[in-house]
């Protein structure tokens, strides 16, 4: 069809529809990536379950960020044994061996250390134990921490199976039997003495990577070796998965929030959410708001009347506190997501149905309807083989007009704390980074890139819109 | 005579507006059962009153067991709460106009008063006060760019206009907010976090003043971005729009200097519409204010339903809701009016 | 000394079509009193002509230059400003096409009337108002009219008062754009009735634009024709109406659709050309029964035929 | 021969808003008797707002007369539901004064000269294309083939009103109602299209009721010319009758106000009625004219006077006959 490859060349003319349209592309291209490898119960399982984010850094930047400091702050370092890196046996006892060596050479002492045992099995009465040691740059060694897996249970058979469900996880850096460890290295080698509960204040991690200077400690740098020793009484002794965290003061490319949540994970998810959101409300407002408006043009008298009052009242009521209202009352028993499109929706087609009747109004009086009724066209054909064919442009620019809007009236109320807690979204990341004081304290890496993200899905589409107004637009297209 | 009539019928809509939200409030309160809630609520503290009270008159824990329960049936009653939340519709209609909804749980107003109604009424002001500048000043500039660059289309400044305005209209309030709070409160230091006034706050009428304006500042300009684009982008199309009209051109063959063809045949003839626009976007202006108050922690209307939302006080939600839209419904009755003055085309 | 003397004038306006021929080197003068009639089809470029005199030209001109003189001024030559403020009304008005658009729909019509007094004299607003209501009263309209707004009055009053605003100052000469086109034939009769007793009277020089050659026999003393840009045809009214030598405006005479007398109408078969794109030599030849090779060649200059008649083809090449 | 239109005393008013409670009745047609024969051409003349373009939607049944009745073919379709007008509709078409949006600007004259024969369900397609190439060679628009494929907005205003006549007779009509079909249309021009219309309606032999402002071309034209002022009918005659001898002050005085090219015109000055037409919301009382007629009498000014014939063939309405 002519008419249509003419305004769409038109359209595909101009530069912004250009960046408009490759926005698009690239938002759709995220969103199917994310459909295709999260799970459908990301928000429930994943996001909002902190035992999932346990060992992440808290609250830390990205790691680019690195790239833009003089300070080289440590990234996240999670090392995961599947085998022993050593088994031996010794008079009876299986001594297995796990041994992680890493330069560390950042300006920044690390955040924290942990380590956890998955699956753990062994067949004798008495339980294997584990120790953990720190070889130092400057040689010192020191065993952190000792400690033996739980025992048999009165009347438990061997094999005896131990963190199966969830990990044993050991914050090494959180322990006071450390501190103790610690407190004792610094007397052997340094002829400090200070106690266990100051090492705890002064920070686990500072102490062992580092060396007392002046009033504290600086970063050592040099090669670590972290090792854990599980020593078993069996032969049957084995650890499922050993996992050691080193943790760093910069994360992945988004950073963490103050649950040690990767940002990046959960702004991903938000793609197809602000896309759903965006284009169900609009497509069902734009559909509503059409039909009611070739209905109410078309068919005139009290059919029209009804829809003209209902649209007037409606437009009259501010959307937003009727949003926090409904959302606040429903949101209980319904999932707060559907209840937003729904009131969005609920509350938006009029905008729609006053611009289409009026258009409506004035094709139905052109003649060639009237052409069409002298030739004997049934109402429906009319309806849509004359009329629909002529608001369809206009229809379609108000859809892709609407889009944004919905994104931001969802984010709006997200932000206020109304988000469906099941789905996490930019604004519901940026509620919580808000409510955390991530603005007063300067957690930049929380709170801009999910604005910036709605921005981004907004603009994208503002950019299409602007792109198709001289499409629609006659008077703008005669004045070329 | 004609203007009255046509403004009496104005009225009559958006009076029946109001009637409409109030209706579809308490309904939905009335099916979800949160009226019954709220309701109980407030007959419970009277009744704990009387309790007390009987409790010190009557010794008999039997006699007084069957006292209250003899008043507890008297106050529900009274409260409507024995019959079905439909029989209480006109009830509840007049509770939510005059904002008897009891007591909040936790949020007080400034003088320490847990009725829902004195916490609405003192924060009023607060909002309005910041709506209103913020719009007069996006109104003014809008107005005033606007013009400018429908003068010059094509120009650069017009093209920097029309990203300006898209961009704006991509832009959530609230994030602006918190990006003019990073900028100029974290890293310049500037400018307050947020509040209206600093704590304590100043004596002298000057000061206070003063203080008052620089509190003001960020959330102000975070309103005007938000508003301005729009504006300007409204106002551009029209004055483009009626610039191309005869009229214009009669004017211009008349000789009339520039300056009165744009100020008489331009911007007087576009004044109606733009306004109609404007009218259409005051309500997106006000959904900016909530945010923007929350984002600023600016005492008024917006960041109490931020609080509210959080500690649960459905009643505060409600004469919120209620009070936004009257305070709504007030606003573009007034600006109708002026259009209504601004255009004789319409004096029927 | 003429009121109005146009010396090869030409405007061109830069379109996405390309350069669009809308007035090409036209010459004529209007003597003091005298009614110059302006025929043509839509898209003649007749308009084009208005705007050229009034110098009131839109941002796309590319080409506007030959010679406008008003009252000795070369509007072509002079800058914005001075027009604005020497010949725009004061010297030059016009009645504009479609009097419901040419009225502010938000100022009363008294002050419309009266408002080039208070730009261009300095007058005083209730003195000014004074003198629109005399215009109106001589256009036939009450003097309450002033108070009124546009919309409501009828499309015969708005075409009154905005001939009452082309009289206020007293100019020489007044241009006519299609004064009638919108209105109803007895309506049309009123008004040119009006404006035939408003040129007796005042000794206006009127230019009468109209697509309608019979109805610019009603006011115009000579008659200029134009087609595609160019005048083909100039001459008295005598001349041109009862001896048309032009093909042109023979077969436009031929078209109109006589009332009074038993002779059916022609037509011109094919449409007048872009004026992005004219035909090569005379633009009429397309459509000319009396085409020859020259025409298709060379385009013709401005011959003049018996006295004060000139006529742009090569048929009259010889006598020339 | 019975006639092929009757029109009896069609009265067609219009409700329009005043205000929020107020309503007010426009009579755009106020009791208006007329007879159209097969084959005839008849020209309703008058100006804008006299009604007669309602009449002409309502000889075609778009408009429902408020009173009167409609006999068609002998039948009457005053009441008949649009179900069962389908006939009708094949045997009476229309054509419309504006060339620019009388045809859908999203079809191409293909589907626009389809689109009748689809909804009569008339021929195959290859059936169909014949009729469509048949009706394109009818209003010349050759080549037929490179017509078809056209988007109306690649035609001039000639060619579209051509499109126009074409998809009003490719269903064979008996009847057609022509609404201003040439006043957009330049004045060189305007006679090609006339003739086309008048060549076509003699081959076919159509029923023509011709819609105009321009008593002119009326005349040369039609058959006979009916006069309408403010809702109905004051005269009709031929037209050499009615042009050459004038009975009612309104013919006479429209008559007057067309000019002629002629360069005595501006020596003269025309007689001309004062006044414009009253609105059709409050028209005067007795006869609708004598506000603005020159013999006015007392009886005008009560009395309606009706049309009837003065001598063959020629009626008027008027008291002074």
């Amino acid at each position: 069809m002519s008419v249509g490859r003419d305004a769409l060349r038109e359209f595909w003319a101009s530069k912004v529809s250009k960046m408009g349209v490759a926005l698009l592309v690239l938002l759709v291209v995220v969103s199917v990536y994310v459909v295709l490898t999260y799970p459908l119960d990301f928000g429930l399982r994943y996001w909002n379950n902190p035992a999932y984010w346990a060992d992440n850094p808290k609250a830390v930047p990205p790691e680019w960020w690195n790239l833009f400091t003089d300070k080289k702050l440590p990234p996240h370092v999670i090392k995961d044994f599947h085998e022993p890196s050593d088994v031996r046996d010794q008079r009876g006892r299986r001594i297995l061996e796990y041994v992680y060596s890493f330069d560390f050479q950042y300006d920044e002492f690390p955040s924290f250390l942990s380590i956890s045992l998955n699956n753990v099995t062994f067949s004798s009465r008495r339980p294997p134990r584990v120790e953990i040691f720190l070889d130092r740059p400057d040689n010192i060694s020191v065993r952190l921490l000792r400690f033996t897996v739980t025992g048999p249970r009165p009347g438990e058979e061997a094999p005896y199976f131990r963190y199966v469900e969830a990990p044993n996880r050991v914050r090494i850096t959180g322990d006071k039997n450390v501190f103790s460890a610690l407190s004792a290295m610094l007397k052997k080698y340094y002829g400090l003495s200070i106690r266990p509960s100051e090492v705890g204040e002064i920070g686990a991690e500072k102490v062992a990577f580092g060396e007392p200077s002046g009033d504290g400690f600086k970063v050592l740098r040099g090669r670590y070796v972290l090792r854990a020793v599980v020593t078993g009484y069996d032969e049957d002794v084995d650890v499922g998965m050993l996992r050691m965290v080193v943790g760093g003061r910069v994360y992945g490319f988004s950073g963490t929030d103050t649950l040690g949540r990767d940002l990046a994970v959960g702004l991903l998810f938000g793609f197809p959410i602000a896309l759903l959101i965006g284009f169900l409300t609009s497509t069902v407002t734009t559909i509503i708001g059409a039909i009611t408006g070739v209905i109410s043009g078309y068919m005139g008298g009290k059919v029209d009347t009804g829809i003209q009052r209902l649209s007037d009242i409606i437009l009259n009521i501010p959307l937003l506190p009727i949003l926090i209202f409904f959302t606040f009352v429903l949101g209980t028993e319904i999932p707060r997501l559907w209840v937003i499109i729904a009131i969005l929706i609920a509350f938006s087609w009029p905008s729609l149905t006053i611009v289409v009747r009026p258009m409506v109004l004035q094709i139905r009086e052109s003649q060639f309807v009237e052409a069409a009724v002298a030739i004997g066209a049934p109402r429906l054909w009319i309806m849509f083989r004359h009329i629909f064919p002529q608001v369809a442009p206009f229809v379609f620019a108000q859809l892709i007009f609407f889009t944004p809007s919905a994104i931001l009236a969802e984010a709006a109320l997200s932000f206020l704390g109304l988000g469906d807690p099941s789905m996490p979204t930019w604004g519901q990341i940026l509620e919580t980074g808000f409510r955390s004081g991530g603005v007063y304290i300067g957690y930049w890496w929380w709170v801009l890139p999910p604005g910036l993200l709605i921005v981004f899905a907004a603009i994208t589409f503002v950019l299409i819109a602007l792109g198709l107004e001289p499409v629609v637009n006659p008077r703008l297209r005669r004045m070329k | 005579m004609g203007v009255l009539r046509t403004i009496g019928i104005r009225a009559l809509t958006l009076i029946g507006v109001v009637i409409a939200v109030l209706l579809m409030l308490v309904i939905v309160l009335g099916v979800t059962g949160l009226s019954d809630k709220m309701l109980k609520a407030i007959a419970d503290q009277i009744l704990m009153e009387i309790r007390q009270g009987l409790a010190r008159e009557i010794k008999d824990p039997e006699a007084l067991k069957a006292a209250i329960e003899q008043q507890r049936m008297e106050i529900y009653a009274a409260f409507g709460l024995d019959k079905p939340w439909y029989a209480r519709i006109p009830d509840m209609v007049v509770r939510v106009m005059t904002f008897d909804l009891g007591y909040t749980r936790t949020i007080k107003s400034f003088t320490g008063s847990q009725r829902v109604a004195d916490i609405i009424w003192e924060r009023l002001p607060n909002t309005i006060l910041l709506v209103t500048t913020a719009i007069a000043i996006s109104a003014v500039l809008g107005l005033i760019i606007g013009v400018k660059v429908a003068t010059r289309p094509g120009s650069r400044l017009d093209r920097v206009a029309s990203y300006f305005s898209a961009i704006s209209f991509a832009l959530p309030t609230w994030w602006t907010g918190i990006i003019f709070i990073f900028v100029f409160a974290f890293y310049f230091r500037l400018f307050p976090f947020g509040g209206m006034y600093s704590a304590p706050p100043p004596e002298e009428p000057l000061a206070r003043f003063l203080d008052l304006l620089w509190h003001a500042a960020l959330p102000v300009t975070t309103l005007v971005v938000a508003l301005v684009g729009s504006w300007i982008y409204v106002t551009r199309t029209i004055v483009l729009n009626t610039a191309q009209e005869d009229f214009v051109a009669a004017a211009r063959a008349k000789g009339l200097p520039e300056s009165v063809v744009r100020r008489r045949y331009i911007i007087r003839v576009a004044a109606p519409p733009i306004l109609t626009n404007i009218v259409l976007g005051l309500a997106g202006s006000i959904g900016g204010a909530i945010i923007t108050e929350t984002v600023f922690q600016w005492p008024g209307m917006g960041s109490l339903y931020y609080q509210a939302i959080f500690s649960l006080e459905e009643n505060l939600i409600i004469a919120l809701t209620f009070i936004f839209t009257v305070v709504y419904v007030a606003a573009r009755f007034i600006l109708e009016i002026l259009y209504i003055v601004l255009d004789p085309r319409v004096r029927y | 000394m003429a009121v109005l003397d146009i010396v090869n004038l030409r405007l061109y306006y830069k379109t996405l079509r390309g350069t669009v021929r809308a007035v090409e080197r036209v010459s004529y003068r209007v003597e003091p009193g005298e009614a110059l009639g302006i025929v043509g089809e839509s898209g003649c470029g007749k308009t084009s002509m208005a705007n050229a005199i009034m110098r009131t030209l839109p941002s796309n001109v590319e080409v506007y230059d030959g010679h406008v003189i008003v009252d000795g001024h070369d509007v072509v030559r002079m800058s914005e400003e001075e027009v604005r403020r020497k010949i725009r009304w004061r010297k030059v008005s016009m009645v504009f096409q479609g009097a419901m658009n040419a009225l502010n729909p938000v100022i009363r019509v008294g002050l419309q009337v009266a408002e080039p007094l208070i730009i261009h004299e300095g007058m005083d607003k209730r003195e000014a108002l004074e003198i629109a209501r005399e215009k109106l009263k001589l256009v036939g309209l009450p003097p309450e009219v002033s108070d009124r707004y546009p919309h409501e009055l009828s499309g015969g009053m708005k075409q009154r008062v905005v001939i009452a605003m082309a009289l206020v100052m007293n100019p020489k000469l007044v241009i006519l754009d299609e004064p009638t086109s919108a209105l109803d034939v007895s309506i049309q009769a009123q008004i040119m009735n009006l404006l035939k007793k408003l040129k007796r009277e005042m000794g206006l020089s009127m230019i009468f634009i109209t697509h309608d050659i019979a109805l610019a026999s009603d006011l115009s003393d000579r008659i200029a024709v134009m087609y595609a840009g160019q005048v083909v045809e100039i001459g008295s009214a005598e001349q041109v109406l009862l001896e048309p030598k032009h093909p042109y405006t023979q077969k436009l005479l031929a078209a109109t659709p006589r009332l009074r007398a038993d002779i059916t109408p022609e037509f011109i078969p094919g449409a007048p050309p872009d004026l992005a794109s004219p035909p090569q030599g005379c633009r009429f030849h397309p459509r000319c029964p009396y085409v020859m090779d020259r025409c298709r060649r060379e385009e013709p200059p401005d011959f003049e035929v018996d006295g004060g008649r000139y006529v742009k083809c090569w048929l009259y090449g010889e006598e020339g | 021969m019975t006639d092929l239109l009757r029109l009896q005393d069609i009265k067609v008013y219009f409700r329009s808003r005043a205000g929020l409670f107020k309503t007010v009745e426009v009579k755009a047609v106020d009791g208006v008797s007329l007879s159209l024969g097969r084959g005839e051409t008849l020209a309703l003349v008058g100006e804008s707002g006299c009604g007669k373009t309602t009449l002409a939607r309502t000889s075609l049944r778009l408009i429902r007369p408020t009173s009167g009745r409609i006999i068609f073919d002998g039948a009457d379709i005053t009441h008949l539901p649009e179900s069962e007008l389908k006939w009708f509709r094949r045997k009476a078409q229309a054509i419309f004064q504006d060339p620019y949006s009388s045809i859908d600007p999203f079809m191409t004259v293909k589907q626009i000269l389809e689109e009748p024969l689809i909804l009569h369900k008339i021929g195959s397609r290859e059936e169909r294309m014949e009729m469509i190439a048949r009706a394109l060679e009818d209003v010349k628009l050759t080549p037929v083939e490179e017509f078809m494929g056209k988007y109306p907005h690649m035609l001039s205003g000639g060619q579209r009103q051509r499109v126009v006549i074409a998809r009003a007779l490719i269903l064979r009509p008996e009847y057609i109602a022509a609404d201003e079909p040439v006043s957009m249309i330049d004045a060189s021009s305007r006679a090609e299209i006339l003739y086309l219309m008048k060549e076509l309606q003699e081959r076919y032999g159509v029923g023509f009721l011709y819609i105009t402002h321009d008593i002119a071309t009326a005349r040369h034209f039609s058959d006979r010319i009916a006069v309408m002022y403010l809702g109905k009918i004051v005269e009709m005659a031929e037209p050499r009758e009615l042009i050459e001898n004038p009975l009612h002050p309104y013919t006479q005085a429209l008559i007057e106000a067309v000019p002629e090219p002629d360069p005595n015109n501006r020596f003269r000055e025309r007689k001309v009625i004062p006044g414009e037409p009253p609105s059709p919301i409050n028209p005067p009382p007795g006869c609708k004219f004598h506000p603005r007629c020159p013999y006015v009498m007392d009886r005008c000014r009560t009395e309606e006077p009706q049309l009837q014939e003065i001598k063959k063939g020629h009626l008027v309405a008027c008291h002074l006959y």
